[in-house]
């Protein structure tokens, strides 16, 4: 029973017990990044607080806390700043809380007012429902985890091409889009034609060499395509050379050159998965 | 040697064995009956016999929010899980929390999400939800700002084998927070 | 109830079911042995003894090259391959997400999808692309896991009506193409 009880006050950090919590909200700076991995927020940790710790909130020093909170605000220079910024609401929230409690009330109103920590106990019950909610969820048989859904292939059908579902050009455009407003991740100078052309010339070189295996380096540039295209492709060729999928090499020396597919055919199917 | 109940439920199971997921009577009628329709009875029947040859098995028919499907019971399911080159996918506490609260309180917007759990939810973790499909957007809450309102779909059901929201498990009571730390009446 | 042979063949059923491919019986002894091992010979009886189990029901044991696999009975093959024609409704945004980034940014890897999607990308997308012949496997990454490269094929650029990939939109057109009546959110 006692050890139980132990067992259920360590904290378990990386697999070391980490004993040294706060016994306030107070984080300090270099346990930060752990205690946002650990805790799901300000009202999670006064939650672990009040239940492990036996935190009385009317006693937390808050002066002290919101000028630590400032300084280690300071410190961190927009590094996750936003969630920094819910644990120092939480501060306020307990600043004013005390202020409230602290300041003489006329007795006739007293049955009026509520209590100003009540708001704040009110939330952690609140919140404290739903980390059981998803604790108990989190225990459920879950499909693939606990509840395996069997599947046999469909027979093989004789030459009956599978039906896949119609797509246009533009759906794949849509598609793509969607993707950029939602990330905006390609920037302008990854949009210009020639980024476009070199990738495409390293597919068309691939595609050559899928072909063959073995191709004389010459064959890869065409010349009427002018000095440009051949500077595009060599610049494919080291590219791909450089991603290790093409090698060059040479019988000896002013022998001709031949780039090589490092790939060897037939191990492409189960090299996703 | 069979009886036509059991050639029914025998080709139902042919057809959730390939399947791979659950399928609704409407559908089950659709692709049995060849010439002549199925009624939906009839497959109901088929069910119940399906249910009974698969008794000493590996596999049980189950029910949940998209309609019938085979599962592996549970005695097997341990030895089909070594299968699995990775360890069992665990889900994040924000991730679960977020679900959790989707699931008990939709509809939901994400504001009324992040008030509760006391911190901002991130959109990544929407994004995997939505991308397993265990929710969606169902509408627009007429306030400033139009906020998303979030459900969870049929596929979350299905994932955690359940018939419908209220086959979850009850919410907690509120707990006493007072007694513990808290001392209210300390004047 | 059950002989121990009649235990084991269930659990090579299991695996079998769920494991999607043929199994060697060297793999069989590694998933079914769990303390002590199990030997050659004991698999092969319990195989034996699952083909008798399986005898008066819809699927059949068989070997093939790469192993032994549970496949559909005769009678039952029609009634399943009406399943492939209730497939094709749409390819999810995922897949066109991938196979755009794909069409675009290739060679590229399945990791650097998934950095830029934010979101993991599902083997059953990467297969699906393969299987409908749009992309393909152009090479290796040489860092550590060797990552396959995905490349678009011929197939693609037939099925979207382009000569070649420089036929695809500048990027840049595509900001055009949102602010004319695409939704976003449209679920």
């Amino acid at each position: 029973m006692e050890t139980l009880e132990a067992e259920v006050r360590v904290v378990r950090i990386d697999g070391q017990p980490w004993q040294d919590w706060p016994e306030d909200l107070y984080i300090p700076p270099d346990a930060l990044e752990v205690a946002l991995e650990r805790f799901e927020g300000p009202l999670d940790l006064l939650l672990y607080l009040i239940r492990k710790q036996n935190l009385d909130i009317l006693d937390i020093p808050v002066a002290h806390i919101t000028h630590q909170y400032m300084r280690y605000v300071d410190a961190m220079q927009g590094l996750r700043f936003e969630l920094a910024a819910d644990y120092l609401v939480m501060a306020a929230v307990l600043g004013e809380i005390k202020s409230r409690c602290l300041l003489p009330r006329p007795s006739r109103d007293t049955q009026e007012e509520e209590d100003p920590r009540a708001e704040l106990v009110r939330r952690l019950q609140e919140y404290e429902r739903f980390k059981k909610a998803a604790e108990v969820l989190d225990q459920l048989p879950l499909e693939g985890r606990e509840l395996l859904v069997p599947m046999l292939a469909l027979p093989e059908v004789s030459e009956r091409s599978k039906i896949w579902p119609e797509v246009g050009l533009n759906d794949l455009l849509q598609a793509l889009a969607i993707l950029l407003k939602r990330a905006e991740l390609f920037e302008s100078h990854q949009v210009s034609r020639e980024g476009l052309t070199l990738r495409e010339r390293m597919s068309e070189i691939l595609e050559q060499i899928h072909h063959a295996d073995f191709l004389p380096f010459i064959r890869l540039f065409r010349l009427e395509e002018g000095k440009i295209g051949i500077v595009v492709s060599f610049m494919a060729v080291l590219e791909l050379v450089k991603e290790g999928i093409l090698e060059l090499v040479q019988a000896d020396f002013q022998a001709p050159i031949f780039v090589r597919n490092r790939i060897m055919a037939g191990d492409e199917a189960d090299a996703i998965g | 040697m069979q009886s036509g109940d059991d050639a029914l439920a025998m080709q139902i199971q042919a057809l959730l064995l390939c399947s791979g997921r659950a399928m609704t009577v409407a559908q089950l009628q659709e692709l049995c009956g060849s010439e002549h329709t199925v009624d939906a009875d009839t497959i109901s029947g088929a069910l119940q016999r399906l249910e009974v040859l698969l008794e000493q098995g590996v596999m049980a028919l189950v029910e949940v929010a998209s309609g019938y499907r085979l599962q592996i019971r549970a005695p097997w399911v341990a030895v089909v899980q070594r299968l699995q080159d990775d360890k069992p996918q665990r889900f994040s506490r924000a991730l679960m929390e977020t679900l959790a609260l989707i699931a008990y309180r939709q509809p939901i917007t994400r504001g009324e999400i992040e008030e509760i759990r006391g911190v901002a939810v991130s959109t990544q973790i929407i994004r995997t939800l939505q991308e397993r499909e265990w929710i969606r957007v169902a509408g627009y809450r007429e306030v400033p700002g139009r906020p998303a309102l979030l459900v969870t779909t049929r596929q979350f059901l299905d994932a955690f084998g359940l018939k419908r929201i209220s086959e979850l498990p009850p919410l907690a009571e509120l707990t006493d927070l007072l007694g513990t730390g808290v001392q209210v009446a300390s004047e």
